[in-house]
C-alpha cells in the first residue's frame, strides 16, 4: 500500500506525460488504475507506447483519439489480452504483470468489446449469469448431482441476474436468445454482463456506436447511474463527442499510440495539438488503420 | 452377369421347393458370411462367388440335395459380424459357411458357440477361430501349422539359414505364421536376421526391404496376402535385390492380379494347397465356370468357399440333416459328422478331428515364367 | 549409405506426401474447408491412368493426361454440386458433406472396378535404376522428386503472377473483400479444385508407380498422412505443404528404420503434435491473433 | 418458474420419456420373443454408440471443440474393460458377471478419462482445425501403441509387456497384440447399456444446464469474452473433453465385453468420424438428436442388408443430400417453414442443427 502512494505522489510530481486527470475529490484516493509507461510493439511497430493515466476509484475518464490510434489496444493491455512490451498496469496496486485475461477480470476489471462479443446462442439472462460466474459459485459435482447447493446457488444466480437486467429495463428480455436482439439492446446486454462480475472498473468501448441520438443520451445518463449506484470507475473509448463532453471528468487523447492531451473536456476541447489530430486525417487514416491491424 | 445368376438361383430355389415335395429332396439353408463390402471385400467376394459356382453345380446336377444360399455382409468387422450372424439366422439358415476372415469368425463362433451352431470357415486360419469351441470346423490350414511347415521346408531343402521376416503386426493371419515360423526356425537352426513389420495401410516398404537387404538375408519370409507381398516384391526390384522370397497360401493370386508385371515374382516360392493353373481336372473346371461368371482368376479364397460347400453337404448326408431342422438341432449332428467324412476338394483331400482344425497337406509351388510349378 | 538410401526413400515418400499436401492446402487456403475426399480423387486418378495404360493402351504420357482431365472434370463436379451448395454453411457442414464424398468416390470405385486390386503398370519408368555404388535410386524416385518440385515452383510462380493467381490469394485472404472488388469467387473456387484436383490425378500416378498396388482404398491412408503434412508445413501454405510432406515422409521412414516399424506411424503423429504445440500453426503458417 | 427452464424441462423430460420407453417396448418384445435376433444383437452396441455420440457432443456441440479421435477413448475403455473383468475373473473368480461388468466399465471410464487429461492438456492449447488433426493425430497414436500392448494374468497380477510379447508361461492372456483383447467373456447387457444411457444423460443435460456447463457454453461462443467475465477456457474446455472420455471410455467397456474379442482395427480414425456423423445429423448441442441418430444410423444399414452392395453407396448419397438439404440457406428456410411448429416442440431451446459450426 504503501508503495503504492508512493508511486502516486511521484508522478504527481512528475510533469505532463505522466500527468494525473485524477479529479480534486478523488486526489487522496487510490487510484484503481494507474499505468505507468505503458507500451507494446507488434512486429517493430510501436502500437502503444509511454502510456501514462490514472484512474481514481469513481471516476468517469474518456480516452478518444482518432481511428486506429490505439484506443483498443489500450483495452487489450489492461485486460491482458495483450501483455506489454515495456511498462506495467497497476490495478488496484497490484502490478497486473504476467496475468491472464481471466485473472484481470477477478480482480475486478471488466470489459464490453468494440465489435459486440455476447454468447450469441445463450440467453440473455444465461449472459449475465456468465457475468455471475464467479460471484455465485458452486462445483460441477453439485451440478450435475443436483445437490442443495446447486438449486440453492442457482436460485441466487436468478435473483441477482434479474436484480441486473431490471436496472437497465431488460428483465421481459431474459429469455431471448441474445443472438437474436436489436443492436443496442445488446451493447446494453454487454454492459450488464460486464456489470455483473462485480468490477471495480469498467472499459467501455464505444458503447455509443450505432445508436441513435434518443439512445445515446439514454446511455450518457445509464453510465452516470452505473457510477452512483456501483460506486465503480469508467473508462471508456467513444467517437461520440457530445456523449463524451457530457460525461467525463477526464479525457484522455491518444494519436500514433502516443498521448497528446489530458483534461478536462474544456481543455481538450481548446488543445490544438487535439484539434490538428481529427482535422490532419492525411495522416491518421493511413498509418493508423496498420496500427489496428497489427 | 451377377444378377442373371441370381436370377438363375432364384429360379432354381423356387424349382427345388417346387420339386421336393415330389421326389423328397432335401433343401440345405447355408449363409455365407463374409466381408463383400469394404477394405476386405476381396476375399469375401471371393468367398462368396466360389460357394456361388459350388451352389449352382450342385443345384443344376439336380441330387438328392438343394441348397439354398443367403449372404450377409460382415465388412470384416467384429461388431457388424454379429449382425450378419443374427440376421443369417433370421433368414432361416441352418448352417453357416464362414466367416471369411479370422477375427470376425472368432467372435461370430463363440456366439455360435452359446447358440449352438455350425460353422464352417473356409479362410479363417487363426488357432483363435477354433479354439475352445466345438461347432468350427476350418478348410484352410491354422496359421501355426503353415508357419511351421514353411520353417521345415526352408529347413530340410536347405534354401539358405539367413533368413529375414516382413509380417503385418496389425493381421492375426500374418502374426500368426510368424510367430511359429520364428520358433520352429530356431529349432532348426536358421537364423532369423532381420524382422520387420507393417500394417494394413503401409504403403512404403523401402525400409522393411533395406533391412533385409542389409542384414544380407539369403531367403526373405513373406507370412502375408498377395497385395502388400506384390509392393514388397516391387521394392526388392527396384533395389536390386533378390533373394528367394518365400511365401504362404495368402500369397496366392499374386499372378493374377490384373497389370502385374510376373516377372517380378520370379523364382517366389510358396506353400498353398490351391493354385487356379493346375492342370487337375476339377480345377481346371472350376476355374473355367468362375472366370465366365465374374471375370476374374479364382483365388485361394474362392477355392477353399467351394470346398466348403461340397463338405457341407457331404456333412449334412453323413449326419441326415433335413429341411426343416433348425441350426440348434443340425450343430450336434454335423460336428459328429463332419469328423467322419473325408472330403477330396479341389484344394486337396481333407479330414477333420474334433479340435477343428483341417488335415490336407500343402503343395510347394515355384513360380517359374508366370507360372506355378510343383515339385514331385 | 543405409543413411543415405533412408534419407532417398524418405524424400521420395515424403514428395508424394507433397503434392497431395498441395491439393489439400489450395483448397483449404481458398474454400476454408477441409476437402476429405482429396484422398479418393487421388485413387480415381490412378484409376483412370490404370484403365488408360493397360486397357486402352495409351502411351504413358497420354494416360496421365486423360487422367488429370478426368479428375479435374470429377473435382469441379463435387464442388459445383456438393460443396458449392454449402459456401455460407458451417464449416462443420461441409467437412461431413466431403466425408460423405469420400465414401461416395470409393464405394463408386468399389462398383467399376471391383475389390480386387490392381496392379499398377510401372514398367515404363520401372526398367531402369541408377547405381551409385550401393545405392540404388530408381527412376521412379528421381521423377517423383522433381515432379515434386516443378509443382511447388510453378504453383508459386502461379499464385505470384497470374492474375487468377492473384485472385485465389485475395479470396483467400477475405472472400467478401474479393467479391466487392469484382472477383469471380465461385469461378475462383472452381479453379482451385481444378488445380488441386489435376495435381491429385498427379500424385495418383506418382503414388502407384512407387507403390503399385491400387484398390478403392488406395487413397485414405496417403490422404490422411498428406492432410496431417499440409497442417504440419502450416496449412494454407503452399512452400508449407512442400515442407511439410517431405519431411512427414522423411520422419516416416527415419522413425521406421531406426526406431520400430510397428510405432512409424505413431512416431510421425507424434512430431506433429510437438511441432503443433511449439507451433500452433504449423511450421510456416502464419500466426492468427484474434482481433479484439 | 422462467420460459427457458420450462422449455428445457419439457425438453429433458422428452428426451428421457423417449429413452424409456424405447427400453421398455424392447425389452417387452425380448421377454415376448417377438424381437428378431438381428435387433437384439444390435442393442447393446446401439447403447454404447448413443453414449459415444451424446458425449462427442459435449465437446463438439456444447464446447465448440471439432474432436476426431473419440473412437480412440473408446478402445481405451474397451480395452480396459477386457482387462479388468478377464483379471476379476481369472486371479478372484469373480463370477457375478453384473458386478465385474460395472466394475469393468468404472474402470474403462477411469482409464479414458486419464487419457483424456493426457491429451486434453496438449490438445486444447490448440484452435479450429489444428485441435481437430491432433486429435485425430492422439486416436491414430492410441490405435497404434494398443497394437503392440500385451497383457496376461497370472497367480492374481497383471502382466505387461510392451512391443514384444514377453509374459509368463502361466499367464493366461487378455491382450495379444494385433490380435487384441481375446477370449472376452461376453458380459454385457441391455439392461447395463440403458442404465449407462441415462447415467450419460443424467451427467450431460445436468452439467450444460449448470454454472459449469454455461461456462462450457461461453467459451464455444465467444472465447474471448468469456474469459473477459473470468472463465477459465481452459478448465472448462478440459471440463467438457475429459467427461467426454469418461463417457466414451464406459462406452468401450460395455462394447468390448459384449464380444468375444476387440481388435485395434474396430478403432479407427473411420469409427470416430461415423459417431461425428451422428452428431452432425442429430444436431449440434442437441443431446435428444444424438440419442436418436445414433440409433438410428446404427439400425439403418442392418435394414438396408438387402441392398448389399450398394448400402454404402446408399449411405454415402443419403448423407450428402441430407447436409446439403439441412444446410443451404435457401432450402432450409423453406423447410423451416413447413416444420417450425413440430422443431420447436422438439427442440427446446437447444440451438439448431448446424448453426454452430463456427469453431469447428
Amino acid at each position: 500500500m504503501s508503495e503504492v502512494r508512493r508511486h502516486r505522489s511521484d508522478t504527481r510530481m512528475v510533469p505532463v506525460p505522466s500527468y494525473s486527470i485524477v479529479p480534486e475529490r478523488d486526489v487522496n484516493a487510490i487510484p484503481v488504475l494507474e499505468t505507468r509507461h505503458l507500451g507494446i510493439e507488434f512486429g517493430g511497430l510501436k502500437a502503444v507506447d509511454d502510456f501514462n493515466l490514472t484512474i481514481g476509484p469513481t471516476e468517469i475518464a474518456g480516452l478518444i483519439g482518432p481511428n486506429g490510434a490505439g484506443k483498443t489496444t489500450v483495452f487489450n493491455l489492461l485486460t491482458k489480452v495483450y501483455e506489454p512490451t515495456s511498462g506495467a498496469v497497476l490495478f488496484r496496486g497490484k502490478d497486473l504483470h504476467g496475468m491472464s485475461i481471466v485473472q484481470a477480470s477477478r480482480l475486478g476489471i471488466a470489459r464490453t468489446f468494440q465489435n459486440i462479443r455476447l454468447f450469441d446462442r445463450m440467453t440473455v439472462e444465461e449472459n449475465v449469469r456468465i457475468g455471475l460466474h464467479n460471484q455465485i459459485r458452486y462445483d460441477m459435482f453439485s451440478g450435475i448431482l443436483r445437490l442443495p447447493r446447486y438449486w440453492g446457488q442457482e436460485k441466487k444466480q436468478h435473483e441477482k441476474a434479474m436484480e441486473l437486467l431490471s436496472i437497465f429495463g431488460m428483465q421481459d428480455l431474459a429469455d431471448e436468445t441474445a443472438g437474436s436482439l436489436p443492436y443496442g439492446v445488446q451493447r446494453r446486454l454487454e454492459i450488464v454482463r460486464a456489470l455483473a462480475t462485480d468490477p471495480k472498473l469498467l472499459l467501455l468501448d464505444e458503447p455509443a456506436a450505432g445508436m441513435n441520438p434518443r439512445e445515446t443520451e439514454e446511455l450518457m445518463e445509464n453510465i452516470a447511474g452505473i457510477r452512483d449506484r456501483f460506486q465503480i470507475a469508467i473508462l471508456l473509448i467513444e467517437h461520440d463527442m457530445s456523449l463524451v463532453m457530457g460525461v467525463c471528468e477526464g479525457i484522455c487523447v491518444l494519436n500514433f499510440g502516443r498521448v497528446i492531451a489530458k483534461g478536462t473536456a474544456d481543455e481538450i476541447q481548446a488543445n490544438p495539438d487535439v484539434i490538428e489530430a481529427y482535422l490532419g486525417k492525411k495522416r491518421t487514416e493511413q498509418n493508423g488503420r496498420e496500427e489496428e491491424k497489427a | 452377369m451377377k444378377k442373371i445368376i441370381a436370377l438363375a438361383l432364384a429360379f432354381m430355389m423356387i424349382w427345388s421347393v417346387c420339386t421336393a415335395v415330389a421326389e423328397d429332396v432335401i433343401t440345405l439353408k447355408i449363409a455365407h458370411i463374409g466381408p463383400t463390402t469394404g477394405a476386405a471385400a476381396l476375399y469375401g467376394l471371393a468367398t462368396l462367388h466360389g460357394a456361388e459356382i459350388a451352389v449352382q453345380e450342385i443345384n443344376e446336377a439336380g441330387g438328392k440335395y438343394r441348397i439354398e444360399l443367403i449372404n450377409e455382409d460382415d465388412e470384416h468387422n467384429v461388431e457388424k459380424v454379429i449382425n450378419a450372424y443374427n440376421a443369417a439366422l433370421d433368414a432361416g439358415a441352418q448352417m453357416i459357411l464362414g466367416t471369411t476372415t479370422s477375427k470376425p469368425c472368432e467372435a461370430a463362433g463363440a456366439l455360435g458357440y452359446t447358440d449352438r451352431v455350425f460353422f464352417l470357415t473356409p479362410s479363417a486360419s487363426s488357432t483363435a477361430v477354433i479354439e475352445d469351441k466345438d461347432n468350427v470346423f476350418q478348410i484352410c490350414f491354422t496359421d501355426p501349422n503353415q508357419g511351421r511347415a514353411s520353417a521345415q521346408y526352408i529347413a530340410d531343402h536347405q534354401l539358405g539359414t539367413k533368413i529375414a521376416v516382413i509380417y503385418n503386426n496389425a493381421d492375426v493371419y500374418s502374426t500368426g505364421i510368424r510367430d511359429t515360423f520364428v520358433e520352429e526356425a530356431a529349432a532348426k537352426n536358421l537364423e532369423i536376421v532381420s524382422e520387420s513389420t507393417f500394417t494394413d495401410e503401409t504403403t512404403d516398404f523401402t525400409v522393411q526391404v533395406a533391412d533385409a537387404q542389409n542384414a544380407g538375408a539369403e531367403i526373405v519370409f513373406l507370412p502375408m496376402y498377395y497385395t502388400p507381398a506384390s509392393m514388397i516384391l516391387k521394392t526388392a526390384a527396384d533395389k536390386a535385390y533378390a533373394p528367394i522370397f518365400f511365401g504362404v497360401d495368402g500369397m496366392d493370386g499374386i499372378l493374377s492380379v490384373e497389370g502385374f508385371d510376373t516377372s517380378l515374382a520370379e523364382g517366389v516360392m510358396l506353400l498353398t494347397p490351391f493354385v487356379a493353373t493346375s492342370k487337375d481336372e476339377k480345377v481346371v473346371s472350376f476355374v473355367n465356370k468362375y472366370q465366365a461368371a465374374y471375370n476374374e482368376i479364382p483365388i485361394q479364397f474362392a477355392a477353399d468357399a467351394y470346398d466348403g460347400i461340397y463338405i457341407l453337404v457331404q456333412a449334412a448326408e453323413k449326419a441326415g440333416i433335413t429341411s426343416d431342422m433348425s441350426p440348434e438341432e443340425a450343430c450336434d449332428l454335423l460336428i459328429a459328422a463332419i469328423q467322419e467324412i473325408t472330403v477330396d476338394g479341389i484344394t486337396g483331400s481333407m479330414t477333420w478331428d474334433e479340435s477343428g482344425a483341417v488335415t490336407k497337406t500343402p503343395l510347394a509351388a515355384t513360380i517359374v515364367n508366370g507360372e506355378y510349378v510343383f515339385e514331385d | 549409405m543405409i543413411f543415405l538410401d533412408n534419407l532417398i526413400n524418405g524424400l521420395s515418400l515424403g514428395s508424394i506426401y507433397a503434392i497431395i499436401a498441395l491439393g489439400y492446402t489450395m483448397v483449404y487456403g481458398i474454400a476454408k474447408m477441409l476437402n476429405f475426399a482429396h484422398g479418393d480423387v487421388i485413387m480415381i486418378g490412378a484409376y483412370v491412368a490404370f484403365c488408360g495404360l493397360q486397357y486402352w493402351g495409351l502411351p504413358p504420357v497420354l494416360a496421365i493426361a486423360v487422367s488429370m482431365i478426368a479428375c479435374t472434370v470429377l473435382g469441379v463436379t463435387i464442388e459445383g454440386l456438393a460443396y458449392r451448395p454449402l459456401r455460407q454453411a458451417a464449416s462443420l457442414a461441409v467437412l461431413i458433406t466431403a466425408i460423405g464424398m469420400s465414401y461416395l468416390l470409393q464405394n463408386t470405385a468399389l462398383m467399376i472396378w471391383g475389390a480386387n486390386p490392381k496392379s499398377f503398370p510401372t514398367t515404363f519408368i520401372n526398367s531402369v535404376s541408377i547405381r551409385l555404388g550401393r545405392l540404388n535410386i530408381s527412376i521412379a524416385t528421381l521423377i517423383t522428386i522433381f515432379a515434386n518440385i516443378v509443382i511447388m515452383v510453378s504453383l508459386t510462380l502461379f499464385t505470384a503472377k497470374t492474375k487468377m493467381g492473384k485472385a485465389m490469394r485475395c479470396v483467400s485472404e477475405d472472400r467478401g473483400a474479393a467479391e466487392l472488388m469484382g472477383i469471380n469467387v465461385n469461378r475462383t473456387i472452381s479453379v482451385t479444385f481444378a488445380i488441386g484436383s489435376a495435381l491429385a490425378a498427379i500424385a495418383g500416378v506418382l503414388l502407384c508407380s512407387s507403390y503399385p498396388i491400387l484398390q478403392p482404398t488406395t487413397g485414405s491412408m496417403p490422404g490422411i498422412k498428406a492432410f496431417t503434412a499440409a497442417v504440419f508445413g502450416g496449412i494454407g501454405s503452399i512452400p508449407g505443404a512442400m515442407l511439410g510432406g517431405v519431411l512427414l515422409g522423411v520422419i516416416e521412414i527415419f522413425g521406421k528404420a531406426y526406431i520400430s516399424t510397428e510405432l512409424g506411424d505413431a512416431i510421425v503423429f507424434a512430431v506433429l503434435i510437438v511441432v503443433l504445440l511449439v507451433k500452433p500453426t504449423g511450421l510456416l503458417g502464419r500466426p492468427i491473433r484474434e482481433k479484439v | 418458474m422462467t420460459k427457458t427452464k420450462r422449455k428445457r424441462l419439457i425438453y429433458n423430460l422428452i428426451t428421457f420419456s423417449v429413452v424409456i420407453a424405447a427400453y421398455l417396448i424392447l425389452q417387452h418384445m425380448i421377454d415376448a420373443k417377438t424381437i428378431t435376433r438381428s435387433l437384439k444383437g444390435q442393442l447393446v452396441p446401439i447403447c454404447a454408440w448413443i453414449v459415444m455420440a451424446v458425449s462427442l457432443n459435449l465437446v463438439i456441440g456444447f464446447s465448440g471443440e471439432l474432436s476426431l479421435g473419440h473412437a480412440g477413448f473408446m478402445s481405451v475403455g474397451a480395452y480396459t474393460g477386457a482387462v479388468v473383468s478377464g483379471w476379476l475373473l481369472n486371479a478372484f473368480q469373480m463370477e457375478n458377471t453384473v458386478l465385474r461388468l460395472v466394475l469393468a466399465i468404472v474402470a474403462g471410464g477411469i482409464l479414458a478419462g486419464i487419457a483424456g487429461v493426457v491429451i486434453g492438456i496438449p490438445v486444447l492449447r490448440l484452435r479450429g482445425d489444428y485441435l481437430a488433426i491432433v486429435t485425430l493425430a492422439f486416436g491414430e497414436i492410441i490405435r497404434n501403441l494398443v497394437n503392440v500392448l500385451y497383457i496376461g494374468t497370472s497367480e492374481g497380477h497383471l502382466n505387461f509387456s510392451f512391443l514384444h510379447k514377453n509374459l509368463p508361461e502361466s499367464a493366461v492372456i487378455l491382450v495379444d497384440g494385433a490380435k487384441g483383447a481375446v477370449k472376452i467373456k461376453p458380459i454385457s447387457t441391455f439392461t447395463v447399456g440403458f442404465v449407462l444411457i441415462l447415467i450419460t444423460l443424467i451427467i450431460v443435460l445436468n452439467l450444460v444446464n449448470s454454472r459449469a456447463g454455461r461456462a462450457i457454453q461461453a467459451t464455444r461462443d465467444n472465447r474471448i469474452a468469456a474469459e473477459s467475465m473470468g472463465v477459465s477456457v481452459t478448465k472448462y474446455k478440459m471440463m467438457a473433453f475429459v467427461t467426454a472420455a469418461v463417457l466414451a471410455g464406459m462406452a468401450g467397456a460395455l462394447y468390448g465385453l459384449n464380444s468375444s474379442t476387440v481388435v485395434p482395427t474396430q478403432f479407427t480414425f473411420n469409427q470416430s468420424i461415423n459417431v461425428l456423423v451422428f452428431v452432425v445429423l442429430g444436431g449440434l448441442g442437441n443431446v435428444l438428436g444424438s440419442v436418436i441418430s445414433a440409433a438410428f444410423l446404427t439400425v439403418l444399414p442392418e435394414v438396408l442388408r438387402e441392398f448389399a452392395d450398394y448400402r454404402m453407396l446408399v449411405y454415402a448419397i443419403v448423407l450428402i443430400l441430407v447436409m446439403i438439404f439441412t444446410n443451404n440457406p435457401a432450402i432450409r428456410s423453406l423447410v423451416n417453414r413447413l416444420i417450425s411448429p413440430v422443431k420447436a416442440l422438439l427442440r427446446g431451446r437447444q440451438p439448431s442443427a448446424l448453426q454452430g459450426g463456427d469453431k469447428a
